[in-house]
Parts: C-alpha cells; structure tokens; sequence
C-alpha cells in the first residue's frame, strides 16, 4: 500500500467509496448528496462547530459524557437523560467493541441478545447495524450536537453511516485508533484508511458542511508524556487538514500535575497552530478537549467523584474548549444513566465555579510549556526527517523505529521501548526514553526528575515504580509511593 | 517451589493491555512460568498455548464489557481438545455495568470457570488463589 | 466588666472556676487534678497536638469531619464510622446549638425527645448533659484525636467538661463565636469568657498535657474577606497566647478563588508568626485549617461533590495542615453519616492525589499575599491603637467603630457597614469599605476590580451583586452573574 | 397594591443570618411592609411585632435543625394572643437531617402553618405565595 500525505484523488476516493458502503448491508442506505442536504437541514446550534466555535470565543469549557447502548429506543433514552439530568453540552454516542473492528455479524448478535435479555450486552452502540436511518434517529431525538466516539482501525463505513445520519463530529485517527485498539493492524493501512475519513469530512466541507474532527487524545490513558499525545494530535491534524478538515479538535488526557497538564494544552494549542501554518493550511478553527483521568479509576464512588472534579478543575484552568467526563461507575463497568448524570453534573459544578479563574502564566508554567515544546518539536522534525518531508511516510518509520512511542500499548507496530513514570511532584517523565530523538538537555532533566524521586523514596529508579504509579490513582494517590 | 506453567491473555477483541502487562510481571515475580498471549486472544488461542506450553490453567481477563459473550463454550472447547479438568479463572470487568458480584460469578461458573474475580483483584489475590489451586499452598 | 489582654489572675480563675462548675449539674464531675491526670494518660497518637505536629513536618493535609448527635451510644457509633470507613484523621464532636446557648434545660429535652423517636432531635452532641463520663465514653471509643467544635458564646462549662472528657483541642474564641453566632452578647463579655478558656488550656500546658486551640476562621462563612477573618485569627491567637497556649491552629474559609485563597492561607502563616513574635510568645506551635465552602450548596448531591472537591483542592494546594470536610447532604440538612463518610472519601482522595504539589509561588499569587498582609496589618494597627496598645481593649473598640466588620454576622455589636463582592475573577474583593482602616491604594485598588467586573457584566456595582454572589455557588458557579 | 404587612424571622436559637438579610431584600423589594425580627426570635417576639404591626403573616425561618422543637405551640399561641387565622409559613432546613418532604409538611401542617417550604426554597416563590394568599394574585 503506497501511502503519502497528499489530498486523496477524487476519483480513487469515489471508487473506494463503492467497495467500503459495500462491506454490510446498511451501506446502501448511505446517499452522498441526500445526505449533504440533510446535514445542511441540521441547525446551526445543533452543530458541533458552531457549539465550539462559541465556546472558543467566550473561554468557555463544555462539558461532554461518554455513553452508548446496544438499541436504538434505549440508546435515545440514554442520551435524552443526560442531556436533560446531566446537563451536558455536547453528546456522544460510543461504539460497541464489535463494530471497532468491523465485526458486524458479532454486533448483529450482541443486538439480538440485547433485545432478548432487555439490556445492554454491548459496550456501545452498533452505529454500523442501526444504518443511516437508526442514526437519525437518534441524532434527531436531542437538543445537542451528537458525535461519534469510538475506537475503530478502519472507521470508513461508520463515517458514512454517521455523518449522512446526522452526527457533526468523528473521533479518531490513524494512528490513535490504531496504537492503543489494535494488536496486528499495520499503520500503514489505517493511516489511510483515516485519509479517507477525512477526505469525506473534507468532501461535506467543500459542500458547505462543516464537521468536526477529533484525534483521541489520551492514546492508551496510562502514563502517556504530553510530547508523545501532543506529537500524534498535531500529526493527525496535518494529515486531517491535508484532506481538507477545517474544524479540528485536539485532546489531551489528564496526567494529573496541575503545572503540567495545564502547560500541555497550552502547548497542543501553540505547536498545533504552528505546524498548521508551517504547512500552508488555513481556514481552520483549532479546539481543545481534555479527557479526565483515562487510566485506573477507584472502585470507590465518593473517591472517584474526587478524580473526576479534579480533572474539572484542571480543564476549567487549562481553559480547555470541552471535557470528556468520567462516572463514578467507572473502576466497575459501563455507567449506569444515573452515574453518567452525576459524573456531569459535579464536572458541570466545578467547570463553572472555575469559569472566571486560569492558571497564573508564571515562570514553573512557562518552563514546563517550553520543556514540552521543544520535546515536540524534536519528535516532529525527526519524524519529518524519516519522512524525507512526507509527514504520513515519516510516522510510519517514526513508530517503527520507535521515535514515536506509546506506553503500554496493543499493537505490535508500536516500539514499546520507552518507559514513564512519575517524577516527586507527580509530572510523568521518562524513566526510559527508549528512542525518542531528546537532545541531552532534556534528557538530563528526566534523569535528574526521577533520580530526585528515587532518592526521596530511597529506592532504585525502575519498573517497581511505575506499576506503583499505574496503581495509584485507584489507591487514592497520584505518585504511587513505595509501600511501608 | 517447582515452576507450574499458565497462559494468560485478554480474551475477544478486547484490547485493554495494561493490566495484562502488570498480571504478567506479578505471576512472573512470584515463581510462575507465564505464557503470555497479549491481548485480542481467540479461545483457539489459549487452548493451543496451553497444549504447547503443557500448562495447568488458563487466566482470562476480560476488561471491555463483553465477557459474558466471549467466554461462552471455553470449557467445552477446552474437554474437547483433551485439556479436560484444566484450571480456568476469569477476573478483570467481565460483564458490561455494575453488576452484583453474586450473580455475576454464579453465571461465569456455570460456563464451567473453577474461580470468578470482581474489578480491581489484586495480583496478590490471583497468586494466593494459583498457588492454592495448583500447589496446595493455603494463605 | 474590666477587660485587658492579660494573663488571668490565678485567684481570680480558680474563683470564677467555682462558680462554672455550678451552672449545670454535671460541673461536679469535673476534678481539675483528676483531670490532669487523666490527660496525661491519653497516648501521644491520640492528641491533636501530636498529630498536626507531624502532619506540619510531613507537609501533608489531615482531614476532619464535623459530626454531632444527641445521644452517646449514637454519637460514638458515628465516630467510628467516621473513622473506619470515612478514614477520617482528626475527628470532631460537634455540640447542639441549645449547649452552645447554655440551655442546657432545652438540651435535656432534647435528650429525651431523641430518645423517644430513636434518633437524634439535637443537631449536635450535647457534651454538658452527657458530662465527663459521657465524653470520656466517646473520647475512648475511637483511636483519633477528639476535638470539640461549637459556636459557643459562653464555653467556659463546655471546655472544662471537654478537657476533663478527654478531648484534646477546643474550637472557638471570643470574636469567632460571638459574632456570626450570637445577637446581643457584648463583645467584652465573650472575649472575657474565652480568656477564661485559653487560661484553662495555659493550665494544662503548664502541667505538661499540650491541648490544642483553634479559632473559628470563617466566622459567617459567606464572603467573608481573608483580611478580615485573618485578623480576627491572629487577635485570638495573639489572646490565646497571652493566656499560655501553645498550640494554636489558624482557620480560613475557603473563598473560591483559587489565588486569593492560597494567598489568605500563606498570609495567614506569615502574620500570625509576626505578631506572635512581636509581642514576645514563644514556643508556640502554628498550624493551618482550611474549611471547604462554608456559604449556601446546592441540593443536588453531584454538584455538592463538585463544591468538595474543589475545596480540597485548596486545601492541598495550598498546603493547610487540615482541611474541614463539608458532605453531600449540606444545603439539606444534617448529613447521614454516610453522606458524611462519602465527602470525606472523595476529599481524601484529592487531598491525597495533590499532596505532592503546591501552586507554583509566581507573582500573581505573590502579589495577592502582599495585598492580604497589608490589609491585615492596617486593621490590626488600627485595633492596637484604638486598645492604646492593648489588642484585647482595642478589638472591642474596633468592632464598635467597624475597623474589624464581619459581613452578614447576627451580632448587633458587628457594624455592619462594610460591604464585600466577588470581583470578575471571583476574588471576594470591597464593594463598600465601610469604616475598614485602608489606605487609598487599597481602597483605589478594590474598586478598580468591582467596576472590572461591572463593566464586563453591564450593570452598576450594587447590592444586587452580592445577592447574585451569595447564591452563585448553590446555582453552580462562582461569581453571581445578572440573569439574561 | 395595596402595601400588606408581614412579620419575619429566624425562630429559635437560630442564627443563621444570611438568607433572613436576603428575604427582607426581597420582600421588600416585591411591595411589602416587612417588619424583620433578624434571628433569634421567640415565638413571643413574633406575636407582639404581628399584633403591634398589624400584620397579616408570620414567615418563620428555621435552619439550624431545632425548627420542629421551636415551632411547636405557636399556632396557639397566636390564637390566645387574638390573631387567630393569621397566616404562617414556615421555611429553611426546618428539621434535622435529609428527610422526605411530604412527611415533613405533614408535621409542619399540623402543627397549624399555611404554608411549608423545603429547603433551598426561591424568594420568588415564597413571593408567589405570599401574593396568592394575601393578594388573590394567581400566577
Ligand atoms: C485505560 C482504559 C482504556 C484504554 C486502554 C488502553 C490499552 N490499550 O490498554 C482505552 C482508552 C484505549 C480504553 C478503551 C476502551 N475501554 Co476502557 N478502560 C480503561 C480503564 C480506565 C483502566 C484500565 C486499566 O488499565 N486499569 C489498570 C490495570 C492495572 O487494571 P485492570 O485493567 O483492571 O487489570 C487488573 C485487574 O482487573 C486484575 N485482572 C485483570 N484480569 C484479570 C483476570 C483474573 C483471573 C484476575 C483474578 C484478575 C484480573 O488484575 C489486573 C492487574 O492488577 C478502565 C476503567 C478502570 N478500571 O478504571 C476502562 C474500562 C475497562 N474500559 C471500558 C470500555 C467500555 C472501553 C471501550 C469499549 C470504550 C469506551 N467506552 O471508552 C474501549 C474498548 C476497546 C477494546 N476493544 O477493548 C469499560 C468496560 C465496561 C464494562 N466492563 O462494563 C471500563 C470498565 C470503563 C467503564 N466503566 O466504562 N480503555
Ligand atoms: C452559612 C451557614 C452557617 C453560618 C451562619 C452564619 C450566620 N450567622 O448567618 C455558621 C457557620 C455560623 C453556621 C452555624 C451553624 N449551622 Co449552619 N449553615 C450555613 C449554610 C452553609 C448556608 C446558610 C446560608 O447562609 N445560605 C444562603 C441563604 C441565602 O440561604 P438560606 O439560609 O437557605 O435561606 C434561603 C432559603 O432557605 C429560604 N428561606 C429561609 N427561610 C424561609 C422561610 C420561608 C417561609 C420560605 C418560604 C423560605 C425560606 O429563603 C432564603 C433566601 O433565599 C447552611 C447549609 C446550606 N444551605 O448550604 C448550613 C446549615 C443551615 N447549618 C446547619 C447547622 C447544623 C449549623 C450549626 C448548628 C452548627 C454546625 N453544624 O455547623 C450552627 C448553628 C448555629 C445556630 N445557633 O444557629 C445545618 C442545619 C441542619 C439541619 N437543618 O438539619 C445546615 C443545613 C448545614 C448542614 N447540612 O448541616 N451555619
């Protein structure tokens, strides 16, 4: 598979377009032109980037859940709910686990057993199986813009399906849902794939509908450093507005050190805008999400009501353009309508509460924002470098040689070379930059942070520490100290 | 302590990696000879490991929700490719929601599991339960 | 009644002592020599002083409930709880508000009444009724330090039945309840008796057996400016001292603003260490408390949370030895202990999770430190001068000539003329300067901010402000902005 | 309108301060007479304001907990001292702890007020109320 980051070719895009819709039966319900004048139907208000757009302009941050269920009726239900109890600005709607990896027989199932047992046995909703029709109802029943969230390696048939069933926003990307939700897909291949997610969001842009995109942010939630999440963000954007995205939304997940996650939006804001315009792309609206805490969650409602407002906090002061919110249900299992309601309405709470306050933009902020800077950049033009200038070609040798590297990832084309861990105050470091291309200088600092760290504890810097850290928040601590 | 063999994994199209890592660390640490499939592992899979490695259990994680479905006709398929009596435990959030612990393993060891674990099991737990099971070694 | 700030006469203490004991039946149990003894008895683990001490070393931030109910049996059933599952570190015992009147009559019927219905009719634990056997059943029964926490005008009885009882710190001081806790006590009444208070703690010390102090910092608990429930802090401490106590904890309540509130409790440690020292107390040792939003909650328990959290946050931030944990039930009414466990879980959690971080000390907090230390010092000058250079003296003439003025306070003997508003960051800031003793910078700079915020809202600055303010934070955010 | 004079006041040994300030504000605001007792008002306290002001109701305010104990008796107390079929409303957090509201009023209703708000009740509505009742004004 050749793969470059250049605009898809019209007539490729359409041919492939045949065999995708052809892949399940629903395909034939997706009609491109039908669906361009049903999206231009949509309200304004009810579109993601008009929602977003305002909250850029009045330094707002909205609030948004994660929810889906296996049918149609309950899946509508479920949104309304949180949309009327939980006061949520902008709606999911999550994908099951089958659909992510376009198993539609194992989802046409799990619906079956759904209905037969009068609950959910799916992780999210079958978007794939309910076809255009099934997604405009849902994307109809509701007051508030509806994106797709999900997970899937080859997401074309589900972008067909979503966006002629009214959804105005697509999560994901090449290499985001392909590191941490696949084990043997090469990048290669989704990349591509991914090309042309975003060449359709690019077709309905052309036509005077504009969608927006979202990279996943938090790529495997465990420990990931800002530069690595940021560096795979602001590629994915490139190759989005390559395909002519306009409309980008770029995450990060929470590490949990104020300073840092705070210099890590701010960083993704800044890199993000500079690599856009280094590269000619113009006419864009840049936003951000951060995601609270994504990796272990306590089992305890009340203490997971505490990781949940605290990462509120942190978006209000990062000023990030919206949050992804957790439940208390979250260490246990898919939430119930009421814990996702409640999760809501606490990150709703402090959201407010903190609307009028940021961060003050010192000099410990203004270091950490630089450090995270420059580790990007090196990561970027490294990649460019392998590339020969091709940022598409360039990923695919970066994370082979592991220039770019996700911890604790699935797949097997990811290095898994580098190891995090948290330094004394909390901020993931590098207790192994397996190869990411640092200069000295930074390397050094890693080193010294986590030495400090080793001494304060009086232990050995290894990987003891890092599964004391994985465990922590779970244990009711950020830095996952030795046990006495 | 005579080094006893177990496959582990993350059974179906579940590609929740961490905890897997951190299982395969733990049970090497503690003596055991881990044959370790990753995550996204067919019930094909462990059987055929198992076969090979001449392993005494089976631990099968399930984080994403779809344990229930994915689990179903793991002994059978075990009896019938001869690894009849073999250890088989399942831990991790093997069904979708909070549900009552009770029920829940109630419905798991009628699939024929010898041991259910609720979210969040300490490895320390699973080592006791191995080291019971397989070597007569109560806490 | 003659008032100075200077050490009670020993005559005159035992002699006033006699007629205490006398006012209810039980102030017979209480032997001062007994008591002493029995003190000393109680393990180093199990004594406020011991555990903040610690805390203070380790930088960490402990956590405390308030929980009171009229029956002992009851009562310690919910200490335990508080404790166990709660993982409470210092625990409270908070008395009813007909003890907190010296009504003890009303408190035996309460007794009684709560004993019919088989749950508590009192909204605290009535320590007096119960006597020192009571108490020393609930001090006994748990394994954390006990501490008595009220609202009591008169506590002369209360204290010698809590330090008797086995309780090893006392709230409360002669400005802190009086003020937002009476109408027509007189200030040289209150100051006087709580003289009587810290002379008693002096007497334990003196005998070995450190009993820890704290004044009530939030005083109404609704916009209450640092500098001014500072300096009522630093004059009963500075009072405390006078008598020979040495172990003095100085509270604040959280504001909302997250600068304003680190810099209220940084200024805090630094003016009370100054005037201590200035007047010549030593050997004294300072401690911290920070109270979670002490003003109106919202009902719904989520956004309770939301409010919690945050104040935990603060808390750690802003590195207070301990923090006062409010529960999900607190705009209803007096929480289960359940609801209180759960508030106390989820601020543990936060506390915990930000233990290794403080807010980065840059210039904008640095700044807002100075501003709290010059408003404080320019109050408290004024009170010295007014007292002819006696603080106890002077308070009183202060309060009359509304130097010192406590928003919102019950107390006929507050002026009332000081006026307080959140400015367009949140900060509480002056809306009228009443007869607060503020140099024109001060005064200038106050309102500089209230016409920022006016401007920004397109209304005038008013007292509709303020109403809008009280209410923001039970309606979800933080500054009251006007209605659309 | 006519201007209706009504009485208010926090009962008991009560002094929570802020919300009393608040209504007077608003009661004020909303065109009528209001004579404010502050906090700590005997039931005694209320019926002399109310015979002195010649007021047509009594709007207690209990939120400490003690509102069930402070209350009892001043329906009778109002009818001995001749205002018989004046009208009472009572509001805050009128009893200890989170507790069904239907029980609660029932109490309150039988004790002989008009009128019984939950906590957190809106100035606006107890305006409403008041309006009603006094004014014949619906909304
Ligand atoms: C991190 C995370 C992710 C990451 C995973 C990255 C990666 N590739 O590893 C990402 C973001 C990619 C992800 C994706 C998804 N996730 Co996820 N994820 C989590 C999260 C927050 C933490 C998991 C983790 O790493 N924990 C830390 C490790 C150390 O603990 P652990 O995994 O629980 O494993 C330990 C124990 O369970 C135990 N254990 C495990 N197996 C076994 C077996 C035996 C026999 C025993 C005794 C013990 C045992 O030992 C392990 C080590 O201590 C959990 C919720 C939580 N726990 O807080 C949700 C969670 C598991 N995810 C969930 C879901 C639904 C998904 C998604 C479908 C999408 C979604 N809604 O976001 C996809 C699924 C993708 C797929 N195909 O699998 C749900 C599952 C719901 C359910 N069962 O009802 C959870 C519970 C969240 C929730 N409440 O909704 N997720
Ligand atoms: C601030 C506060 C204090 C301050 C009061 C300062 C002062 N002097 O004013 C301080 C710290 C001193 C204090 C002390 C105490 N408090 Co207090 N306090 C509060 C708190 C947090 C806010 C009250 C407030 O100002 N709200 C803002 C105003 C605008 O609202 P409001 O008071 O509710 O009044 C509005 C409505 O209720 C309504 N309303 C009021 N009256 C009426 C009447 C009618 C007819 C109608 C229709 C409506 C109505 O209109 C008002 C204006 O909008 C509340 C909990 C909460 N609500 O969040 C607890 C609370 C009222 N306090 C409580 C208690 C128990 C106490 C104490 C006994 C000690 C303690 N445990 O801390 C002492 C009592 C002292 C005494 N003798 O009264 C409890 C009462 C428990 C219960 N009923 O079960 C509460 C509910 C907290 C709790 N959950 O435990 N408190």
């Amino acid at each position: 598979m050749e793969l470059t980051n250049k605009r898809y070719n019209d007539e490729e895009f359409f041919r492939e377009r045949e065999e995708v819709l052809k892949t399940w039966h629903t395909g034939h319900e997706v009609d491109l032109s039908e669906a361009v004048e049903y999206q231009r139907g949509i309200k304004t208000e009810k579109r993601f980037c008009t929602k977003l757009g305002k909250a850029i302009k009045e330094k707002k941050t909205l609030v948004q859940p994660r929810a889906g269920v296996a049918l149609v009726d309950m899946h509508v239900k479920l949104l309304q709910y949180l949309e009327n109890e939980g006061e949520a600005d902008l709606l999911p709607t999550t994908i099951d686990s089958y659909t992510r990896l376009n198993r539609y027989e194992d989802a046409e199932h799990g619906i079956k057993e759904s209905k037969k047992h009068g609950n959910s046995m799916l992780n999210g909703f079958p978007a794939v199986n309910h076809g255009v029709k099934g997604c405009r109802i849902v994307t109809e029943s509701v007051k508030s813009p509806v994106q797709v969230r999900h997970g899937t390696p080859d997401a074309r048939l589900l972008a067909e399906t979503a966006y002629a069933g009214g959804f105005t926003s697509f999560e994901g990307g090449g290499i985001s849902y392909n590191i941490p939700y696949a084990k043997n897909v090469p990048l290669v291949e989704t990349i591509k794939k991914w090309q042309y997610v975003d060449r359709l969001t690019g077709y309905y842009e052309e036509q005077g509908i504009s969608l927006n995109r979202e990279p996943f942010g938090p790529l495997t939630g465990t420990l990931v450093p800002p530069c690595v999440s940021n560096a795979v963000g602001i590629i994915e954007a490139l190759l989005a507005a390559e395909q002519g995205v306009k409309d980008i939304t770029l995450g990060y997940g929470q590490c949990g050190n104020l300073v840092q996650d705070v210099a890590a939006i701010e960083s993704l804001r800044y890199m993000s805008e500079k690599y856009l315009k280094r590269f000619g792309y113009e006419g864009y609206i840049l936003s951000t999400v951060l995601h609270q805490w994504m990796g272990g969650f306590p089992q305890d409602e009340a203490q997971a009501f505490g990781v949940i407002c605290w990462g509120s906090a942190v978006a209000a002061l990062a000023k990030a353009t919206k949050v992804i919110v957790k439940t208390p249900h979250e260490a246990m299992g898919v939430p119930t309508k009421e814990a996702n309601a409640a999760g809501l309405r606490a990150t709703k709470q402090v959201i407010t509460m903190l609307a009028d306050q940021a961060l003050p933009q010192d000099s410990v902020l203004l270091g950490e924002i630089d450090l995270i800077n420059r580790e990007t950049e090196q990561i970027l033009e490294r990649t460019l470098e392998l590339g020969d200038g091709d940022i598409a070609i360039g990923t695919v040798r970066a994370f082979e040689a592991g220039v770019i590297d996700v911890p604790f990832a699935p797949s097997r084309f990811n290095a898994g070379k580098m190891m995090p861990a948290r330094d004394h105050d909390g901020a993931v470091r590098f207790l192994n930059v397996g190869n990411l291309p640092f200069d000295d200088s930074i390397k050094t600092f890693h080193k010294k942070k986590l030495d400090e760290r080793g001494k304060a504890e009086g232990r050995g810097v290894n990987f003891q520490m890092v599964v004391d850290d994985i465990y922590a928040i779970s244990k009711g601590r950020l830095v996952g100290r030795p046990h006495k | 302590m005579e080094k006893k063999t177990i496959v582990i994994g993350v059974i179906g199209a579940d590609v929740h990696a961490v905890g897997n890592q951190i299982l395969y660390y733990a049970f090497s640490e503690a003596g055991f000879n881990v044959v370790n499939l990753g995550v996204m592992v067919s019930q094909e899979e462990y059987i055929e490991a198992a076969i090979e490695s001449n392993a005494e259990a089976i631990v099968v994680s399930s984080l994403y929700g779809h344990g229930e479905l994915d689990c179903q006709g793991l002994r059978e398929k075990c009896d019938e490719a001869g690894l009849e009596g073999i250890l088989l435990y399942v831990g991790g959030n093997i069904v979708v929601g909070k549900q009552p612990f009770e029920d829940v393993e109630k419905r798991f060891k009628a699939m024929g599991f010898d041991r259910v674990f609720g979210p969040g099991t300490a490895p320390e737990t699973t080592i006791d339960a191995l080291k019971e099971d397989l070597l007569g070694i109560k806490k």
